[in-house]
C-alpha cells in the first residue's frame, strides 16, 4: 500500500494536493518490535527492512519461510516476524532446500553473508542455485567477516586492511575478490542474478522491486532467484557510516558493479 | 587493602574501557602481582557496549570471569545499570558524570562520580579522560605506585606516542584530587 | 532381482540396506536426502528406484552433493516438520557432526544410519563397529546424545526405522542407527512392517509459516546468552534422563549363566553361536545384547554382575563399548575384552577360546 | 511543492547520519543530547520536508515514519 | 597495545590466543592454516599481523576457505614434513572430525588446538568444557586417538605449543590442545619458551620428492583389505599404549587429601580456590589436575582412590571427564560430579557446598 | 625422448629409411609395475600414463608430488612411481594446497573425478583455483560415480540412466550438467583450462601436449593450470570400452565441447 | 547331511555367480530354513572378479561372512587359486570346465568338474550355464528340492522372463546327470 | 612406407579393444584363448604396422611396446 504511494515518487513530485496529511511511510508490521542490535548504519538492518516490506505488501507473512546464516545476521529471527531457521555456517541455502521441497509451496528465501555463502558455503550455493531450487537467495556482499570481528572475506578488494589482511589483500596470496554472482550466472539453475546497493534511496527502492520480482518468479516455479547486496561494515572497515557510502562508490562498485546480471530472456 | 581486588570496567566501545583494565594489569604485573585481564566479546559488541575484569592478587588467580566486584568503573548509563547491583558490599563505583543520565542510588558502598569529560576538555585532550578515572581509583584504593601506572603506559603506549606520557600523568594526578574535593563535597 | 510385493506380512529375502530403505517408504518418510557411500549405498539406490514406481508416494529423495549438505536439509526438512532421514557410513557420518550437533540442540526429530565400515580414514570399506563411541559419546561437539539403536539383523534393519521415527519424535532427538557393511549389504529373511502404521506426530513448533494465532516458530541452536545456553542444556539433560527409560536389551541364556558376553550388532550374532558351543561344552555362558547403545542398560548389566564370575565383551573394534560395560560393572567383576578391526569379523571359535583362557587365569588366581 | 514531515524514533535511532545525507532538503541534523543507548539521535530542523521519504529508506533502525498531503490522484485509486 | 619483544625469559601480559600464536612462531611452524571463528580468531589475526613483520620467518600463515580445507591443507602439509598446525572452537573443530581421522590413520604429526566454546549447535562464544568426549574418545569414525593436552593458563597456552609438536613427531600422531573460551581471550603474564628451540625431527617418510635412492613415499590412510587394515589398527594401538607413558597431572595438596576434587583446565584453577576455602575451614581437600587428557591418568586416580573418602568432579559441562575418573575408580569411592554448563562458571564456593552436602549425605550413610 | 618420436608422426609418416628398428614406444618407467586395477578400457589408466610419460620426459620424477582422490583412481599412488598423497573425498586441491605451499618449488598436482572434485569438493575447487595456487589440477570427467557402482554425478548427462538416476537424469528435479570449467575460467586465479579426450589416439598426442604445458606454467609460476578429460567408465555406464567412444562422442563432447576454455593472453 | 550348509560361489563379474547364490538362498528360505547371502563388495570387484557366500541352516546364522566353506562352485582359475584351500576336508568343490587353466588337486575334498559352458552352448542358451553347476551341487548336496529351486526362479525372475523357465529345468536335471556321469568316469 | 611392428603383454591385456579400433591398419584382434585374468587379449594379425603408434597410445594397460625402422633425421639429432 504505502509501497505505491512512494515508489511512484520520482514521477510525482510537484503535483498538486490538499491538505490532510497521510501516513506515507512507516515500519512494516513484519518486523517484530525488538530493535536492531546491528552497528549504527549497518546495511543487514536496512536489508532486513526492505525485505519484510516485500513480504508485507505482498501479504505473503503466513507462506514465507527465511533462513538465517551464521553471520551478523544470524539474528535475523528476532527482527522478522515470520517463521525462521537458523543455519549452521554456510549451509542456508542447504538448510533452505530441505524446507523448499517438503513446502514446495511455501515461499523460502535464505539471507547469508559473503563468508557464510562465498567462503564455507561455496558448495552449497553453487548445487542449490545448479539445481534450480526455486527460492530467493539473498547475499549481503559486504566485503568482511563482520561477525568475528573483521576478517578477510573472499569477496574483500585487493589492498583491503582487515584483521586477516592487516597489511591489505594480496592477491598473489590469498587470490582475487569472488564474483560469485557472476559465476552462477552461468547455471541454467539460476533464473534471475541480480546486484543491487542500499546505500541510497534510490539503490534501496530498486532492490524492493528486485525482491518483488524474486518472489513473484518464486511463486511461477521459475527457479532460483539470487540477489547480491553490496552493503557495508563500519564497524569492520573502521569507518563512520557516512564515510562507507563513499568506500562502496569508490572502490567496491567498480568491482562489484550494479545491475541486473542475469533476466528471463522472452 | 584486600591480596585480591577484582575490578569491572565498562562503557561504549572506542571509550578505552579495555585498555584502561589493561594498564592496571600491566602495572600489576609490573609490581610483581599476579593479574588477569578479561574483555567481554563477540556479538554483543555489536550493541556498542564494552566490558573488561581486571584482577590483581597477590596469590595465583582462579578464575578471570566472575560476577561481583570489588570496583566498578563505569562510562556510561548502561553499564551502570548493569553493574552497580554487582558490587560488592563496601565496594566502590566511579562513574563519569555527563554520561549518566540515572545516577547511582546504592548506599552500602562508595560512590565518586567523577567529571571525566569536562576536565578532559580543560586540559584540552580527550584521550585522557580515562586517567582520571584511573586516578580516582588509585585515590580510593591505593593497590597501585602512580609511578607503575606510568612506566605500564610507557610499555603500552607505541614509541611514537610517548609525548603523550605527561599529559596523563596530569590527568592521573588530577583524578586524584577531584577524589579529594568529591569526598569533601559529600562530607 | 526379487520383486517388490506391497503387502507385508509375507517373508522376503532383502539386503539390510534395501530392507532399511523399504521400511522407510513405509514409515511414510517425506524426505530422504543422501550422498553415496559404500557399504550403504543402495539405500540412496532403493529409494530412487522405488519412488517413481508407486503412485501412492510424495517422497522426496535427494542425492545431495555431499553428507555436509545432506545433514543440513535434514535440519530444514525436519525443522519443516517433516519425517525425514538420511544415511551414510563412517567418513560421511564424521562430515556430518557439526549438523548432528546442530540438530540435537535445535531438537530435530529425525533418523540416520550409519552403515559402519573400518577405519580410521578411508579405510576398508568392510564392516566394523569403529564408530561406538563416535555415536553414543557423541562426536559432536557440545553435551548432547544420539539416541542410538543398534540392529543385528535384516529384519531389524526395518524394524528400527519404526522404533527410530516413534522414539526420534516422542523426544525431539535425533536417532541413528548404527549398523555396519555386513548388516547392510546382507540378504536375510525380512517381514516388512505394515505400511501407514506409524502416525504422524503433530509439530506445533514447525516453521510451517506463522499463522495468525500463534508467534512466529524458529528453529535455532544459538543461545549466545550464558544463561539462556545453560538452560537450554539443563533441559536437554532432563530429556537424556528420560531417554534412559527407553533402554532396550537382549538376554541369552543368562537365567543360570556364570560367565557373561556383551555384544552388540553383529557380534552378537556371532557370540549367540559361541554360547551354543560353550554350553554344548557344558560351560554356563550367557549373552548380554544392548539394542539401544544410547541410552545404554547400565543397570541390568550392574544386576548381572552380581550373578556372573566375569564379562567379556565381544566387539568389531579396539575396545569401546567395553567402557560402558566396566562403567555399569565399577570393578564388581572383571571386565575382559575382545575383538576384531579393520573389518575383520571373529569366529564363534576365537571367542570360546579367549573366554576359557580367561576363565583358567581367573582359576589360577582363586587357588 | 508537496507538504510532508516526519517522525523520528530518537530511542531507536543510532545516529549513523544517513538520513541527513539522504535528505535532499537538507532538514535534519544530530542532537546534541545523547539517548539511552548513547547516541546523538536525528532531529527534524526545518520545515522544507516533502515527504520524499529518502530519509526513511535508508534508515537502517526503520525509525522515521514519514507523512505528506494527500495526492488526489491516489484518492481516486482507492 | 603492548610491544612485542623479540628475547624471552621477560615476562609478557597476552591473550592465551596471542601467546599460543607467538608460541608457534617460536617453535618455528613451517605453515599455519585456519578459518576464523570467536573465541579463537586472535590466533590467525597475530600470525598475519607479526609474521610480515619478522624478516627471519619464512612461515606459511593461509586463511582457508572452511575448517574442512584447513584441516585438509594440514593433511597435505604434514604429509611433506612440514610442522603444521591449526586452530579452531567447537563447531569448527566438528567439520574437521573426518580430516582428524584421517590425519590419525595416517599418522602424520600436527598440532590444533580447540578453543572450547558453548554447545552443542552454534550455541554460545562462552567458555565450556563441553567437547572433551570428542576430543579424548574419538569426533571422527574409527578407532583413533589424538593425544590431549589442557591448558590452565595462558603460560601453559604457550608452553604446550612446544610439547604438543615434540609429542606430536615423537609419534606422528595429531596432537591437540582442550582449552576454552576464558583461556584463549584472557590475559595474564606469561614468559615464552625460547625461540629455535625445538629441532625438526626427520621426516624420511614424507612426500617431499622421490628421491633415486628410496621408493616413492605414500601418504595414504586407506588399507582396503581388511587384514592390512588390521595390522595397521593393531599398529596404532601399539601406540597408543606406548603413549600411555606420557601421562601428566598435578597434584595440589593430595596427600593428606581426604577428598579428592578432579578437574582439568579452567575448573582445575577454581578448584584451587576452593581448596584454599575449605583449608581454611579444616577440610583436608586435595586437587588431581590431569594435564593430559588423552592419555588419562587413570593409574594415578586408581592410587588416590585407596587414600580418600570420595572424589568430586568438576567440568564446564554435563559431566564428561567424570566418566574417566570413575573408570580409573572402579568403584573403590564414590565418585560425584558438579558442572555448569552453556559459559556458565562455577564459583570456587559453588563447588565447596557441593562438596560439603555430598560428605554430609555419607556421614549419614556411616552413622 | 619416445615422444619427440612420435609426436612428429603426424608429419612423418611415410619417410624413407633404414632396416634397423628402434623402440619408439614403450611403457614409461616412471609408472610402477604394479597392473592397473581399473576395468578394461577405463579412461583412468590412460590419463595415469600420458601423465606419467609427461612426468619422465621433463625428468621431474624426483620433484613432482602427487595427490590422488578418493574414487577409483584413489589407488593412483599404486600406480605411479612418485612420492603421492591420498586426500579424502573433495580435499585433494586443499591437500595439494598444504603441499604446494610448504614446498613451493616442486610440481605438485591433483587428480580427481566429477564426485570428488565438482560435488563434494567444489568448494575446495573454486577457492583453490581463486587463490591461483600454483599446481596442476586433473578433473576427470566421467559423468558418473564411477567407485561407488555407478550413481549420479553433477556432470552426468539429462537424461542419462545411473543407480541414482534410474529412470534418466531430470534436470528440473536435480540440476543440469555442471560445466565447472567453465566456471573456473572467471576466476583471474586460473591460468590455464583445457578439456581434453583420450578415447582416441590423437586426444591422447593433445592431452599429453596440455599437461607438458600445465608444467611449464607451474614452473613459470604462473597459478592453477585446470586440465579436464572428458573420460569413460565402461562399467557405470553399462557398455563395452568401444560403445564408450561412440557415447562420448555423440553425448558427452556436445555438453563438454573439447578444447582450450582459457590460454595465457600475451 | 549337515544342519548348516556353507556355500561360496565365485567368479567373474557378470558371469551371474551373485546370482546363483541368491536363488539358493532364496530356495532355502521357500524351505523354511535361516539362510544369509552375502555378496563380495566394493573396489575389489574393479578387478573383475566377484563372490558371494551362501548359508543355509536349520538355526538362526550367526556370521554371514565366514572364511571356510562346505561347498565352493567356482567359475573361473582365479576363484580356484583362492578358495580351494578355503575348502573345509570332506567338503565339495565344483568347477566350470572350459575356465580352468590348472584344475583343482586337493584330495581331501570331493571335486566335480561341469563342462558348464559347453553344455549351454548344446542348449544354446548362455544363461542357463549356471543351472548345471546347481543340478550337480544338489545332486551331491541334496539340502533343497528342485521344485523349490524352480519356484524361486519363478519369484527371481520378472514375469516377462518366465519362458526361460523350462529350460532352466532342463539345465537344473542335466546338471545332475552329470555329476552322475563324473562319478561313474572318476570312478 | 615405415615399417613397423607392436609387442603386446597378453598377460596384462583386458582385451577392452580400443587399440584394435585405433588401428589404421586393421592388424590387432582378440585371441581365442584367454589369459590368466580371464580376458581375451590381443594379437599382432598381420605385417601392415608402420609403428604409428596410435594402438599403444590408446591402450590402458600400457600393455603395447612399438618399434620402428629408425629415422635418419633422428640420429642427426643425437
Ligand atoms: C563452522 C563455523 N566456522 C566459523 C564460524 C565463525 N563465524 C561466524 S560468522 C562468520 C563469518 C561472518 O562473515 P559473513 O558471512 O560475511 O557475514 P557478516 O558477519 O559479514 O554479515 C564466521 C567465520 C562459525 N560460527 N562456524
Ligand atoms: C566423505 C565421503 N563420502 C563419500 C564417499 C564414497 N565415495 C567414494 S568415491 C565417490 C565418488 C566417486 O566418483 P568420482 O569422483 O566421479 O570418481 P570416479 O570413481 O568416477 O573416477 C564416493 C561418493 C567417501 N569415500 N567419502
Ligand atoms: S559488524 Fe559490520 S556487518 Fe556486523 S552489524 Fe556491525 S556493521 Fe553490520
Ligand atoms: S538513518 Fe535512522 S538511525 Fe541513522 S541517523 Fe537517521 S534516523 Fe537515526
Ligand atoms: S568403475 Fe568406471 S571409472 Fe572406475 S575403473 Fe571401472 S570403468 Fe574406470
Ligand atoms: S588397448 Fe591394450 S588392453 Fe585394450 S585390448 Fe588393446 S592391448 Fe589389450
Amino acid at each position: 500500500m504505502n509501497e505505491k504511494l512512494y515508489l511512484e515518487d520520482e514521477e510525482n513530485l510537484g503535483t498538486q494536493v490538499d491538505e490532510t496529511y497521510e501516513q506515507v511511510y512507516c515500519r512494516p508490521d513484519t518486523l517484530t518490535d525488538v530493535p536492531f542490535h546491528y552497528c549504527p548504519g549497518c546495511g543487514h538492518s536496512v536489508v532486513h527492512k526492505v525485505l519484510m516490506e516485500v513480504v508485507q505488501e505482498l501479504g505473503i507473512q503466513e507462506e514465507t519461510i527465511g533462513v538465517a546464516p551464521v553471520g551478523c545476521s544470524v539474528f535475523a529471527y528476532h527482527y522478522m516476524n515470520i517463521d525462521m531457521q537458523e543455519a549452521a555456517h554456510g549451509r542456508a541455502s542447504a538448510v533452505a532446500t530441505g524446507i523448499k521441497r517438503v513446502l514446495p509451496d511455501k515461499y523460502v528465501f535464505s539471507y547469508q553473508g559473503d563468508g557464510d555463502l562465498a567462503a564455507i558455503g561455496t558448495a552449497e550455493t553453487i548445487h542449490t542455485v545448479n539445481r534450480g531450487e526455486n527460492i530467493l537467495m539473498l547475499f549481503i556482499n559486504n566485503g568482511i567477516y563482520g561477525m568475528t570481528g573483521g576478517q578477510m572475506a573472499p569477496t574483500s578488494l585487493i589492498g583491503q586492511v582487515t584483521s586477516t589482511s592487516p597489511y591489505g589483500r594480496d592477491a598473489a596470496q590469498v587470490g582475487n575478490p569472488l564474483k560469485i554472482a557472476d559465476m552462477l550466472c552461468l547455471l541454467p539453475g539460476a533464473y534471475y542474478v541480480t546486484r543491487q546497493i542500499v546505500h541510497n534511496p534510490g539503490g534501496v527502492r530498486k532492490l524492493k522491486k528486485a525482491l518483488l520480482k524474486a518472489f513473484e518468479y518464486q511463486k511461477q516455479k521459475k527457479g532460483t532467484c539470487f540477489v547480491e547486496v553490496v552493503s557495508n561494515c563500519p564497524s569492520g572497515w573502521k569507518m563512520t557510516p557516512v564515510e562507507t557510502i563513499k568506500y562502496i562508490e569508490e572502490q567496491m562498485l567498480p568491482v562489484y558493479p550494479v545491475g541486473d546480471l542475469k533476466v528471463p530472456k522472452n | 587493602m584486600t591480596k585480591e581486588h577484582e575490578i569491572i570496567f565498562a562503557g561504549f566501545g572506542g571509550q578505552g574501557v579495555l585498555s584502561m583494565g589493561r594498564l592496571i594489569a600491566y602495572a600489576g604485573m609490573i609490581e610483581g602481582k599476579e593479574v588477569s585481564w578479561m574483555p567481554s566479546y563477540g556479538p554483543e559488541m555489536r550493541g556498542g557496549t564494552a566490558n573488561c575484569i581486571t584482577i590483581v592478587s597477590d596469590s595465583r588467580i582462579s578464575s578471570p570471569m566472575i560476577s561481583v566486584f570489588d570496583t566498578a568503573i563505569l562510562l556510561n548509563q548502561p553499564s551502570i545499570d548493569k553493574f552497580e547491583k554487582a558490587i560488592k558490599p563496601g565496594g566502590l563505583l566511579i562513574y563519569e558524570q555527563s554520561t549518566a543520565v540515572h545516577p547511582p542510588t546504592r548506599t552500602d558502598i562508595e560512590i565518586v562520580c567523577i567529571a571525566g569529560n569536562e576536565e578532559a576538555d580543560k586540559l584540552n585532550t580527550k584521550q585522557v579522560a580515562n586517567m582520571f578515572m584511573v586516578g580516582a581509583f588509585l585515590e580510593k584504593r591505593p593497590i597501585l605506585k602512580n609511578e607503575t601506572i606510568i612506566e605500564a603506559l610507557k610499555k603500552a603506549l607505541p614509541e611514537r606516542r610517548h609525548n603523550l606520557i605527561p599529559v596523563n600523568e596530569q590527568a592521573l594526578l588530577r583524578g586524584r584530587e577531584l577524589v579529594k574535593l568529591a569526598d569533601t563535597v559529600s562530607a | 532381482m526379487e520383486k517388490k510385493e506391497k503387502k507385508s506380512g509375507e517373508a522376503r529375502l532383502m539386503k539390510g540396506n534395501e530392507a532399511f530403505a523399504e521400511a522407510a517408504l513405509r514409515a511414510d518418510i517425506d524426505a530422504y536426502f543422501g550422498y553415496p557411500i559404500t557399504p550403504q549405498s543402495e539405500v540412496i539406490e532403493y529409494l530412487t528406484r522405488e519412488v517413481p514406481n508407486r503412485k501412492e508416494l510424495k517422497t522426496v529423495v535427494l542425492q545431495a552433493e555431499s553428507e555436509v549438505a545432506s545433514i543440513n536439509m535434514v535440519y530444514g526438512a525436519a525443522g519443516a516438520g517433516a519425517r525425514v532421514m538420511t544415511s551414510s557410513s563412517s567418513p560421511g557420518i564424521s562430515l556430518m557432526q557439526e549438523g548432528l550437533s546442530y540438530i540435537a540442540s535445535a531438537e530435530l526429530p529425525c533418523l540416520l544410519a550409519n552403515i559402519v565400515r573400518g577405519g580410521p580414514g578411508l579405510g576398508t570399506i568392510q564392516p566394523s563397529q569403529g564408530d561406538y563411541f563416535q555415536a553414543t559419546k557423541g562426536g559432536g561437539h557440545g553435551d548432547y546424545h544420539l539416541i542410538v539403536l543398534a540392529p543385528a539383523s535384516v529384519q531389524e534393519m526395518a524394524d528400527f526405522v519404526f522404533d527410530g521415527f516413534k522414539l526420534a519424535e516422542k523426544y525431539r532427538n535425533p536417532v541413528m542407527i548404527l549398523s555396519d557393511g555386513a548388516l547392510g549389504q546382507m540378504m536375510e529373511k525380512v517381514i516388512l512392517p505394515e505400511g501407514g502404521s506409524l502416525p504422524k506426530t503433530a509439530a506445533p513448533w514447525a516453521t510451517t509459516g506463522k499463522t495468525k494465532n500463534r508467534e512466529h516458530n524458529v528453529i535455532t541452536s544459538l543461545f549466545i546468552q550464558p544463561e539462556e545456553m545453560e538452560k537450554v542444556n539443563l533441559h536437554l539433560q532432563e530429556k537424556y534422563k528420560a531417554i534412559q527409560s527407553e533402554v532396550r536389551y537382549e538376554e541369552i541364556q543368562t537365567e543360570d549363566a556364570e560367565i557373561l558376553l556383551v555384544a552388540f550388532g553383529l557380534s552378537s550374532r556371532i557370540c549367540q553361536k559361541t554360547v551354543d558351543l560353550a554350553r554344548e561344552k557344558g560351560i554356563k555362558v550367557g549373552l548380554f545384547r544392548p539394542i539401544t547403545v544410547y541410552p545404554y542398560p547400565y543397570q541390568r548389566l550392574k544386576e548381572l554382575s552380581n550373578q556372573v564370575e566375569f564379562m567379556l565383551t565381544v566387539e568389531m573394534n579396539a575396545g569401546q563399548m567395553v567402557e560402558d560395560v566396566r562403567l555399569a560393572v565399577e570393578g564388581k567383576v572383571p571386565v575382559h575384552f575382545i575383538g576384531r578391526m579393520g573389518g575383520m569379523i571373529l569366529s564363534p571359535e576365537d571367542i570360546l577360546k579367549k573366554m576359557e583362557s580367561v576363565q583358567e587365569t581367573l582359576n589360577v588366581v582363586k587357588e | 511543492m508537496i507538504k510532508g514531515t516526519v517522525i523520528i524514533d530518537g530511542k531507536v535511532c543510532k545516529g549513523c547520519e544517513l538520513c541527513i545525507i539522504a535528505c535532499p532538503q537538507e532538514g535534519l541534523a544530530l542532537s546534541t543530547s545523547f539517548n539511552d543507548k548513547g547516541y546523538r539521535f536525528v532531529e527534524l530542523i526545518n520545515d522544507k520536508c516533502t515527504g520524499c521519504v529518502n530519509c526513511a529508506l535508508v534508515c537502517p533502525e526503520a525509525a522515521i515514519t514519514v507523512y505528506r498531503e494527500p495526492k488526489p490522484a491516489k484518492k481516486v485509486l482507492q
